[in-house]
């Protein structure tokens, strides 16, 4: 599925009633709304200003993928977001505040100022810290999945990653393994094309991930990551095979990262007219169109909406920098249990 | 019937997972098979396929499965077949296991148990010392038993302990020593080192299959009127440094002895150890007595002259103590 | 493929003249019963004698795969032998002392005794040691592939492995690398059901290791691989593909280690009815009837030849007994350059 | 116009491409983009993707690949995108490469490039100082210059060796030092350290960024009339034992700096290496100022306690003084 491809329409949503059609488009969209609105911030705004510490990764132009999956999470679901899916941490119901703080630093964030950016995790909300080596979340989260089998839970695993991570060995074994043990774990692959500078092509012989899961006997189905309503239903298909005792599902979500690889990369290595495609593309204005087309929405009710999401943020923003900086005498803390 | 070293880090195992329904094992061929050891053997008929987990070979993600159930609640215990495939998982356990509590808070309750050593003409991939990318890596801890005793007390707390641990299992030992453990459940804490050995004239620190080393040499030199105090470690990280100190205060004299080779091996960092806090108490060079700078070959001429002796142990003491 | 789909009959050789057919069919087998000799030797009588130092892993059953796919292999090309491969490092023309030399531990082995039973490789002969870790050598030879292309020659790469190694990390890195760059690599999985006392249903979901080659994009066949003429015409179609600048190529040969793992496992995982049904597929008999009734050769010259390697393994054994032990003087010699 | 540290770097690669058409470099990112630190960046245009070789994420592959190349008679130069990256590919690195010559007589010159150190805020994931995983492992050279002359002339030199070589470039360094570079072409040899600072009452033996550190230090020491020498060791394995014993026979009083985490640091090696050789000549304990035993921290000021300062070094290196 390419650009080209996909069409600035939008999937129907599924067979549920027009009130609780319009009550999920306007979770949809919140969500995305915020993270757009959040990683602008960081990204374009306090980046630029000197507030963040080290490197930002933003998931611009690929909200649909977290939102339209996190929300079938219960809470004994257990997720490990990648670097892209800031909005797994808002649907699990970490205050954006505490987002800022990582990112600067802060007591506040979610490492308490031991780790940056979006390598954080919260146990009690049940969602794993990636480490930075990409695809090292892939094991663990069968791992995590075993956990939940093991002690009769009805949890079921959201392993995120993008395509450049499928490349890495981490990745066989984790699938491998996930399937060969028949784990409840859905993968939830966001496919921007590039891992870094480096295109598709440069990284797999096969035209999508999905291909991929023939190696696993494990279904494998591709949609079309900037529509959100899509990636909704076939994360609530993925959600349930993977929840009925099925073994592993991995779900190939085609998108396209529409900023450089991190705040610092101009990603001049993007040929001009990609960005021209996907920027029609939007996952926000798709859905933002679709409601307002289905009157679940009008243009006064989304300008409110955005305003509300954008007070969040301020707030927010300013909750962190009222964080202060951890003290360096926890130093030693926490390297074992104490 | 006295108890092997193998037998007895079966039985705390046995122990530790019928005491705790949230411990369970995962590893290549530890079930049907019983382990390439058969350390394990049993288990599987008694514990069942929920509780002792046959793994494709994937090292990695062995590690990376652990840590993740053991961020779930559950106690991983990991079996690499020979500790020399332990690279096969580094990141995972480098970077992921080992900074996870320092990183958010999050405990990794888990034990890759990794049979070690040489001696067994394994040739250099089956017959590593891995455990000093280990102790230098932070967040992890370090174990490597030297007796039947310790190997039952120290696997039981390794289980119990709340940080991942790498219990490296010295595989030369595991039916070469045997003696009776008491009855009832004991453990031995993580971190405290033992004095396998009194003496006053000279120390020798070290760890593993080479407290045997120790105490022969100890033995050939308590003839000669020298009294050697022979020190087991027994945890490398967290290292004991009290102990350390200890018994170089008392004998002034210490001699370093590992089977793992010798730059940048334990024995640096006691070393270092030694002249930062005692240097006042020293009376002569430390030295050490360590297998030298090239990978483990594997015919018996070499490997012999590859592996300390006690022999070489005897000669270096003798020099230390006229010194 | 399972064993009773298997026939015992053997594969018609390609259109050849009868007489290059019986040429060929004669060298197939002079080096299958070279192999089965040689380790019958090592496994069932050196080892019980206390003459072998370390481990042993045979091929018992399994020497069509190396067999069949050697002998295509040209001087240019390199081959990285899995520990069931012995017959290629005679096809390359190792005399079978130095294999003997090697298990003993002795100076004469092909690592003078830094190393033990397969562990080796002879960079004059292009056979590159594999090292224990399983399918770490599979990147490495993606490498060799790519440095064969660089330097222009015609050579390609012929890299072997088993079953239970295609779930490691590094078998999937070396693959899709290979894959990416198009490399002139032959895959040959001996898939002999199990890894070490792991049945293939605990290490993969899927049916065959061609299964695998999708995530790839790469063609993946699969061969009766105790039908060593079947595995030579598989596998000269394998390296034509890849010699023709193709790219990869994954061929898997269904086999059955007719043993236990090492010689020290008795094996008792493995249900009787295996050990039967496998028997009767033996690679050297069917090769045999095969030749016989064709009018190749006869039970005569077939006792000749049998003759001739038990003298030449003979002669191997006391060449390798007379090869001293290494001198521990040279144990610091070649770590680094000197 | 001075070249910084990167630009030498890239300099002597480029000259070693120029040199030998069996030099290539592979790795993430280094073709069309240059490399995350822009390393290689016109090295495509110059070159072809013949010669530089963008990879898929599988570091593992990378090396391996190497490794491969090389015992085909090619030169490979492997990036790490940051060498914490590089437990990813380390099975390949300790085991395959590292052990080859020994095995089997079969060389392999790959030189392994990885941006490492911290001071920038990258965290536990993008500022480790992995250096002695691969010190302590057989086989393996490691390279860890301090200067852009030594950089280049460093790099060089690991390109021409016929061992694998690991090379650890201080991303600290990149574009915060420059200095002036001979016209000709010039190669520093692998195994030599280097005295940065003459002096008589104190040596510091360190490397990396910690150079800068040490000299800042000894030049506030200096103002108190303390004469420090401070020793570059430039390569870390195999250690210039001749020149660290050289320079404690001359001061007599030895402090050790590194920024790699305290235990199972090279500091340790040092002080054992010190106490065996040259016992007599020490006029006080030798001491460490490196980092704690902790993953480095994010949050500057975490990460600015977690470094050593010059200001650490120069209190530790007073008290030593007046011992
Ligand atoms: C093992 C490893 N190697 C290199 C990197 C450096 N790196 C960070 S993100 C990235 C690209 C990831 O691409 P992809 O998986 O497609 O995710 P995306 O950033 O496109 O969402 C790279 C190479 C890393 N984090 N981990
Ligand atoms: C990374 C790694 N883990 C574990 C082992 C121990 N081991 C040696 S051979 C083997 C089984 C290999 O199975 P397979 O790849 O199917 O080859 P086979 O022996 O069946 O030919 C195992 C687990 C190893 N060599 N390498
Ligand atoms: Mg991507
Ligand atoms: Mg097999």
């Amino acid at each position: 599925m390419s650009a080209a491809e996909l069409t600035i329409g939008i999937s129907d949503t599924a067979s549920s009633s027009p009130g609780e059609e319009a009550e999920l488009a306007g979770r949809l969209w919140h969500y995305m709304a915020l993270m757009r609105e959040a990683e602008d911030r960081i990204e374009r705004k306090l980046y630029r200003q000197g507030k963040i510490v080290g490197g930002v990764y933003v998931g611009r132009g690929q909200e649909a993928i977290p939102v339209g999956t996190a929300l079938h999470a219960t809470a004994e679901d257990v997720l490990f977001p990648s670097h892209r899916d800031l909005a797994v941490f808002f649907i699990r119901g970490v205050p954006p505040g505490r987002v800022f703080a990582q990112y600067m630093g802060r007591e506040g964030g979610l490492t308490r100022g031991r780790d940056g950016n979006m390598h954080m995790g919260d146990l009690k909300l049940n969602i794993v810290s990636i480490i930075s080596a990409m695809a090292a979340s892939v094991p663990v989260a069968a791992g995590a999945a075993l956990a939940l089998r093991y002690r009769q839970s009805n949890g079921i695993v959201f392993c995120y990653f993008g395509d450049g991570a499928t490349s890495r060995g981490d990745w066989h074994e984790g699938l491998n393994f996930a399937a060969v043990q028949k784990l409840p774990v859905v993968f939830i692959c966001n496919n921007n094309l590039y891992a870094y500078s480096t295109p598709l092509s440069k990284q797999m012989a096969v035209e999508n991930v999905a291909d991929r899961g023939a190696a696993y006997a494990m279904p494998a189905e591709i949609v079309d990551g900037n529509d959100v309503l899509a990636v909704h239903q076939a994360a609530g298909r993925a959600a349930a095979f993977a929840r009925s005792g099925n073994g592993p599902y991995l779900l190939e979500c085609k998108t396209f990262r529409m900023t450089g690889h991190s705040a610092h990369d101009a990603a001049e290595y993007v040929p001009k007219n990609l960005w021209e495609q996907w920027g029609k593309l939007d996952p926000i204005a798709r859905l933002q169109s679709h409601m307002l087309e289905r009157g679940w929405s009008s243009e006064a009710e989304l300008d409110e909406a955005r305003a509300r999401v954008r007070r969040e943020v301020d707030e927010a923003v300013a909750w962190a920098e009222a964080s202060p900086f951890p003290d360096p005498a926890t130093l030693l803390d926490d390297v074992y249990e104490s | 019937m006295p108890t092997t070293y193998l037998e007895a880090i079966r039985e705390g195992l046995w122990e530790e997972m019928e005491r705790d329904p949230n411990v369970f094992l995962i590893g290549e061929d530890i079930g049907v098979y019983g382990g390439a050891f058969k350390v394990t053997a049993g288990f599987l008929e008694k514990f069942g396929e929920k509780r002792v987990v046959d793994t494709p070979i994937s090292e990695s993600a062995i590690v990376g499965a652990s840590i993740g159930a053991a961020l779930m609640g559950l106690r991983a215990v990991a079996e690499m077949q020979f500790s020399d495939f332990i690279s096969c998982a580094f990141d995972q356990i480098v970077n992921f296991a080992a900074k996870c509590r320092y990183r958010w808070n999050a405990p990794v309750p888990i034990v890759i148990r990794a049979p070690s050593g040489g001696g067994i003409h394994g040739g250099p991939f089956h017959s590593q010392n891995p455990e000093m990318w280990f102790v230098r890596t932070p967040g992890l801890k370090v174990v490597a038993p030297a007796t039947a005793y310790d190997a039952k007390g120290l696997i039981k707390s390794a289980v119990r302990a709340n940080d991942p641990v790498l219990f490296f299992e010295h595989k030369g030992l595991y039916r070469r020593i045997r003696e009776d453990l008491p009855a009832g459940e004991y453990t031995v804490p993580l971190g405290k080192a033992k004095v396998a050995r009194q003496g006053r004239d000279l120390s020798i620190i070290t760890y593993g299959a080479m407290v045997w080393t120790a105490i022969e040499a100890a033995e050939t030199l308590a003839r000669e009127g020298i009294e050697v105090e022979v020190l087991d470690l027994r945890t490398l990280s967290p290292l004991d440094r009290d102990a350390v100190c200890g018994t170089a205060r008392k004998t002034a004299k210490v001699l370093l002895l590992h089977e793992d080779t010798q730059t940048g091996g334990l024995a640096g960092e006691l070393a270092a150890t030694l002249t930062e806090r005692v240097w006042e108490h020293l009376d002569g060079p430390i030295v050490r007595v360590t297998a030298p700078d090239t990978p483990i070959p594997f015919s018996p001429p070499l490997e012999e002259a590859f592996l300390p002796s006690a022999q070489k142990v005897v000669e270096k003491a003798r020099w230390l103590h006229k010194y």
